[in-house]
């Protein structure tokens, strides 16, 4: 049967305007062949709504004011809330080093920085949805 | 009388191994002298030995070391300790490009000051005055 | 806080308007006009005659076509570590990371023509290569194809230095079986400027003068694509000079060198494809820039006019730049990350052929790795990300520019015209004229940064209080004492295992040759492939002059040359 | 290793040389003149650095006021000598901070000023009525400033800065509660209108193309969507004859963003003088050519900061300030390197004004004016700079201006695609960034300190804030000024006489901004892939 195209949503989480690299980065994923559902600026909530309505297998977030350590908690509560508990979490944008560890440990499988060439993000979704299809 | 308030103070400005850069003992010299010390510079290129006799023969209350070689920890704690041997109480000063770690080592041999290039010239007057103050205390 | 310095912050603090710019001379004290510069100011200028295009006579717009368009310039970098295999580790590191050169600079020791088991040289030895016999530079170019590597040694300020490099060089390639003619690379050989700095050791300049004759003539004959000689014009700046005296000794330093050659019967074409100078990029921006163009325009005229080049392309002055270690502050390490690249970009504007970089850490340790590649992605970016390149000469043209320019070949010229009235730039190295020049440069630039007139960002102006721990990683020497205990050993087993015989004919053959008019190269060649060390060497030239054997005067003859 | 590229960076044709051919053209008199006169190209001003540095100044902020109050003092302890204010998103959007729309938002990216209280504390002991301030916001955060101004007895007549005002940045954020870009115009000609008669010295806007250019926009791109959108505001004004056009263009300010191309960045710079002095002069007819400067604050690009490697970002914010200094700018921002890793650290802050210091007092580059006025390359690619600018304005003007361009979307497509363009050139090598596309290290990076902002409890001080300020303030005055504010929103007289007065009796910065936006209904942004 023929192999079903993996859904990704992308998000900014909360209000700040820097979304150059999400917007950057969805269309890295959609060039690839996943199918990118372009959030924009969203609450947790609304993303948990998104991710359940479109059954997404991944959710990507993009942060560049440090607030991910607020919002990712949330998101990640509201996304069990509405049953999408296992989805591919992904962060990228200004992350510090010493939160990796935290992040890893909440659930978030991808974090990429700024100067992250798009192929290695691409390749990671790939390898990690793999299974999915 | 407090030799360091009546009579001049003596210091030999000295240029411990085979670092060349004369500029900051020279300059170090003019700069002592306009602050009413009596300086005596013996060039580049001494040994240990021969900074120890000299500031011993000139009988005086401070030796400046200049290096910018990175031998200076060991010739300035070198200095500082043959003339403890001798049971000299003349003080040790340093200065030159001092790594970070060297200075500890160099302060519990004694040597102080350890300043780098940039220091303004009074900070380096008013650190002689008081050291030696501090070191003549008995002769009062 | 200094008093002085309380005043600066309380005055920052109360502000009512922004200062104009405190300083507004030019590093060589001219006077800038008030308003801006257009074309009036010059009017004498005829672009054919004064600038030319890149690539053509007088080269005022840079030497070659298309100028970093078809080649960037060569990036140099200088790393040694207390071992051969150290020093190699981290050289393989910054080659990698875009090094063009094989960059030899010696230590104290070989600058004081020392052997490491001298006994004033028993703390400071290991810090570098240490090369006292040929075979220690062998190690150092082990596994390099000289017929490939571009090689520069760094005396730095000491000339005979220089020669026992080159001398040494030579060794391991007839050594090697290798055509000296094919290697490349550069060394300083600039006697002149040690008389007139002295950072290194006083060396008799009759000496110097002999041998920088005896070395140019050599490479120009024996390794034509090495550069004879590139008199140093950095030492001059960090002694003091501005820019006009820069040029001005620096230029007549380099003809009286050519001169010497040519009145040896070397015809100039062999020299005038090869005539380099190493630059300093002062803190001046615009002065560095016209600096170069003036040197380039200068020198061509020289070369054509007083040489009698037919040929443009013997017409050319190449210019090696190096970035000041005297403006790295030890306050506020990495402000000096900016002001190196200040200078290095005045450089490249300025139409340079070489960068050689200080580096931000140099106020407290050698450069570390860290700070290599610092610089050298500093290199990249000029080159890759600022499009500077992109066209020859970019400022050509300017008002402000081309009138400096103007302005800095004028002075310098005078000060030319002064030198040789005086009897020539040998003669004023010789009688202490130079000197005095030079240190009046040093005695004003010091008092300026005194007064705070010459600025220092962080030193003389908006200082902090240091008890912040300065954000670099030290380079950190390891085990010394086995270093140097290890080499002591190594030269005494060196002196004992060779054939002792032929090391005294070669080296008393030597100072013999010196009381002849002969060329002292290939005897000194002699000398190092017969196992004599460096200063055994410099002790027979030294002797053979009538001085003392040791150049520090602490040591005597060895007993097998008695 | 050979540079590849042989066009600028925004694509025009680079020549290995250029010479006086390439200038025979220029006149003089016509085309460049002396700093301080027409057409202004070498500088607005006679002396230029000379007789005054430019305004070092970064823009900052963070937590809260009282924390960003104490950040503002340490910048000025360093030699700062403006203030430049980055309110946080919840300001931005103007909502309060009580809204739990913003819940994660308070503190992040700035500071939250919920009310003329807030302003109060963030410049409780700062010269302001000598050292000049810039605000990043559109309007009411200005009329508390003025307020609070006012309380500290300063004359608002004498009273310099900026508000930064631009609908190009704002529309670019892409933030919700946002007016459609009528409304927009309407505002912001409101408010200059407004100042020039208040506080005539304040720069009541700042046409802002530094986001847009950071997204990816060339040099010229930036510069015609720069003057688009500033020929948008006098048309309006001109529409309206309120104010003579003189006093109304005669304080507009500029900012710009400067990139890695460094002779391009300061032709568009001397390009830019040009253009303006002809926009006002030749196009509107305005006589005194004190109205037609060009005076601008140069921000250096974020977007070319690397997060390998960042001490190199020092070098490229050393040259991007470079050619801001060449370029005669009138104000600088220097960014902090470690901008791609963190939030500024102090050492990061520090380093930024240092590196403004020695390109002031230590490279000479400041002793004489325009240093590169003559040069052949230099003053060709100013020319063709400005023409491109041109072709670019009249772009825009056909789509019907800049605000309608933004309303049919076209703006936001070309925001949405300049990025991923950008991107594909950085795969592709065609942007050379070393240590990330060339020269990148394999090794193990060394580390740079950082700085981790905790603005968790921002929120709740605030909230706290506000609370007390809903029971302070006397209720009767408030609800009746808040009423007159809505009611001259909902009319087409001019809102700011009303918001002075709103503010002044504590209506807090959402409820301002909820009047402005409700007369004309939230705009939906047309983004989305």
């Amino acid at each position: 049967m023929a192999k079903r195209k993996i859904k990704i949503l992308m998000a900014k989480a909360g209000l700040e305007g820097h979304w150059a690299g999400l917007i950057v980065v969805s269309n890295a994923l959609r060039e690839a062949g996943f199918e990118v559902i372009y959030g924009g600026n969203m609450t947790p909530a609304q993303i948990a709504a998104t991710a359940a309505q479109e059954d997404v297998d991944v959710v990507g977030i993009s942060s560049l004011t440090a607030n991910y350590m607020l919002v990712l908690p949330a998101i990640i509560r509201e996304l069990k809330a509405k049953g999408k508990g296992d989805v591919l979490l992904m962060l990228g944008g200004i992350i510090y080093e010493d939160d990796f560890k935290a992040l890893k440990k909440m659930g978030v499988a991808g974090i990429f920085i700024p100067g992250t060439p798009l192929k290695d993000i691409v390749e990671f979704v790939r390898e990690k949805t793999m299974a999915m299809v | 009388m407090e030799k360091s308030e009546g009579k001049k103070i003596r210091v030999l400005v000295a240029k411990p191994g085979t670092d060349s850069h004369y500029k900051g003992a020279e300059f170090l010299c003019k700069i002592l002298r306009d602050a009413g010390m009596e300086v005596i510079y013996t060039g580049r290129y001494q040994t240990s030995e021969m900074i120890m006799n000299t500031a011993i023969a000139e009988d005086v209350d401070v030796v400046c070391l200049s290096s910018l070689a990175w031998s200076q920890e060991r010739y300035y704690t070198e200095v500082a300790k043959m003339l403890k041997k001798k049971g000299s109480d003349i003080c040790v000063v340093g200065g030159g490009i001092i790594s970070k770690k060297a200075i500890p080592k160099l302060k519990e041999a004694g040597v102080s000051g350890l300043y780098g290039p940039g220091t303004p010239n009074e900070v380096i007057i008013n650190h002689i005055k008081e050291r030696v103050k501090k070191e003549r205390w008995h002769e009062k | 806080m200094t008093t002085e310095e309380k005043q600066k912050k309380t005055l920052s603090l109360d502000r009512t308007r922004r200062p104009g710019i405190i300083k507004t001379t030019t590093e060589s004290g001219f006077e800038p006009k008030p308003t801006a510069y257009n074309q009036d100011d010059i009017k004498n200028v005829n672009y054919k005659r004064d600038l030319g295009n890149d690539g053509e006579y007088p080269f005022t717009r840079g030497l070659y076509q298309g100028m970093y368009r078809n080649l960037l310039w060569v990036s140099a970098q200088a790393l040694t570590r207390e071992t051969a295999e150290k020093s190699r580790r981290d050289r393989e590191v910054v080659w990698a990371g875009g090094a063009d050169t094989i960059y030899l600079s010696s230590g104290d020791i070989n600058r004081t023509g020392l052997d490491p088991d001298h006994p004033l040289a028993k703390y400071d030895m290991g810090y570098c290569p240490e090369n006292y016999s040929w075979r220690r530079l062998e190690r150092d170019l082990e596994g390099i194809d000289l017929s490939t590597a571009i090689i520069t040694f760094h005396g730095a300020s000491s000339q005979q230095d220089d020669v026992l490099c080159v001398a040494q060089l030579a060794t391991v390639a007839d050594m090697w079986g290798i055509d000296k003619k094919v290697i490349r690379g550069s060394c300083i050989n600039d006697p002149i400027s040690n008389a007139a700095t002295s950072f290194s050791i006083d060396f008799p300049l009759d000496i110097g003068h002999r041998l920088n004759a005896d070395l140019s003539e050599f490479i120009c004959k024996e390794m034509p694509t090495f550069s004879p000689f590139a008199p140093i014009a950095y030492d001059l700046w960090e002694a003091g000079c501005n820019s006009v005296q820069q040029l001005g000794i620096i230029l007549s330093s380099t003809s009286a060198y050519c001169q010497e050659i040519v009145d040896r019967g070397v015809p100039f074409d062999m020299i005038g494809r090869r005539v380099t100078i190493s630059m300093p990029s002062s803190l001046d921006f615009f002065e560095t820039v016209c600096k170069l163009r003036a040197a380039r325009r200068m020198w061509a005229k020289i070369a054509r006019e007083h040489f009698g080049a037919k040929d443009d392309k013997l017409c050319r002055l190449r210019i090696a730049v190096r970035t000041p270690g005297q403006t790295i502050t030890r306050q506020q390490p990495l402000n000096n990350i900016a002001r190196i690249g200040f200078q290095a970009l005045a450089a490249v504007l300025g139409g340079a052929n070489a960068m050689d970089y200080a580096r931000h850490d140099e106020a407290y340790c050698i450069p570390s790795e860290e700070s290599s590649m610092i610089t050298l992605a500093l290199n990249h970016i000029i080159a890759q990300e600022t499009g500077v390149g992109l066209t020859a000469d970019p400022l050509g043209g300017s008002y402000y520019v081309e009138w400096l320019t103007n302005k800095l070949e004028e002075e310098a010229n005078k000060l030319m015209k002064e030198i040789e009235d005086m009897g020539g730039i040998w003669k004023v190295a010789g009688n202490g004229w130079l000197r005095q020049l030079v240190n009046g440069a040093r005695d004003e630039r010091m008092s300026a940064l005194e007064k705070g007139e010459l600025i220092q960002v962080g030193v003389n102006y908006f200082r902090q209080s240091e008890d912040k721990d300065p954000e670099i990683v030290e380079y950190e020497f390891e085990n010394m004492d086995k270093v140097q205990s290890d080499l002591l050993t190594e030269i005494k087993a060196y002196k004992q295992n060779r054939d002792i015989k032929k090391t005294r004919e070669a080296l008393l053959t030597l100072k013999k040759k010196v009381q002849t008019k002969e060329n002292l190269m290939p005897y000194i060649i002699n000398c190092f492939k017969a196992d004599a060390t460096r200063s055994e060497v410099l002790g027979m030239i030294r002797e053979g002059f009538g001085y003392s054997y040791d150049t520090v005067g602490m040591i005597e003859r060895p007993s097998f040359l008695k | 290793m050979q540079s590849e590229q042989l066009h600028s960076a925004s694509g025009i044709p680079i020549k290995a040389i250029y010479t006086p051919e390439d200038t025979k053209d220029l006149d003089y008199d016509k085309d460049l003149g002396l700093a301080g006169q027409p057409p202004f190209t070498r500088g607005p001003y006679p002396t230029m650095y000379r007789g005054q540095a430019w305004t070092i100044r970064r823009l900052s902020g963070f937590n809260t006021p009282e924390d960003s109050n104490k950040l503002y003092k340490e910048e000025y302890a360093l030699g700062q000598t403006g203030f430049s204010v980055a309110p946080d998103i919840s300001t931005a959007i103007g909502v309060d901070a009580d809204n739990p729309m913003v819940e994660y938002e308070i503190g992040h990216s700035g500071l939250p000023l919920n009310s003329i209280d807030d302003v109060e504390v963030a410049f409780d002991g700062l010269p302001i009525d000598r050292v000049s301030t810039y605000l990043a916001e559109r309007g009411p955060i200005t009329a508390m400033y003025f307020a609070n101004a006012e309380k500290r007895g300063i004359d608002l007549k004498q009273l310099r800065g900026t508000t930064a005002g631009c609908m190009l940045s704002w529309a670019c954020l892409n933030i919700p509660k946002q007016p459609p870009p009528k409304g927009y115009l309407r505002y912001g000609v409101d408010f200059i209108e407004w100042c020039s008669e208040v506080a005539p010295k304040w720069n009541p806007i700042c046409h802002d193309s530094y986001n847009p250019r950071d997204l990816g926009l060339n040099a010229f791109e930036e510069l015609g969507l720069l003057f688009a959108a500033a020929i948008d505001f006098v048309e309006e004004e001109k529409r309206r004859g309120r104010v003579p056009l003189d006093r109304f263009v005669r304080r507009f300010a500029f900012n710009t963003a400067a990139h890695n191309d460094f002779f391009e960045e300061i032709a568009k710079l001397r390009a830019a003088r040009r253009i303006w002095y002809k926009i006002v002069t030749d196009r509107y007819k305005v006589q005194d050519p004190n109205c037609a400067k060009f005076r601008v604050h140069v921000q250096t690009s974020g977007s070319t900061h690397t997060a390998q490697e960042p001490y190199n970002n020092l070098v490229r914010i050393a040259y991007q300030t470079l050619t801001a200094v060449l370029g005669g700018a009138q104000s600088i921002h220097a960014n902090g390197y470690d901008e791609a890793v963190c939030l500024p650290t102090d050492q990061s802050m520090l380093l930024s004004i240092r590196t403004e210091q020695i390109a002031a007092l230590e490279t000479g580059v400041t002793n004489t004016i325009d240093p590169l006025g003559g040069s052949y390359y230099v003053e060709k690619l100013t020319n063709e700079v400005e023409e491109r600018t041109w072709e670019y304005i009249k772009m825009i003007e056909d789509m019907g201006g800049m605000a309608q361009a933004m309303q049919d979307g076209w703006y936001h497509r070309l925001l949405r695609d300049k990025p991923i363009e950008r991107q594909r050139k950085i795969d592709s090598g065609e942007i050379p960034i070393v240590g990330v596309n060339i020269f990148r290290s394999e090794k193990e990076p060394y580390k740079v300190p950082i700085f981790k902002p905790d603005p968790a409890g921002s929120r709740e001080i605030q909230a706290e804030k506000l609370k007390k300020l809903r029971q302070k303030r006397d209720k009767k005055k408030h609800d009746a000024a808040v009423k007159r504010m809505v009611d001259a929103c909902n009319s087409d007289e001019n809102v700011y006489p009303s918001v002075f007065e709103a503010v002044k009796a504590y209506a807090t910065t959402g409820e301002v901004f909820k009047a402005q936006v409700d007369a004309y209904g939230e705009w939906p942004y047309p983004v989305g892939l």
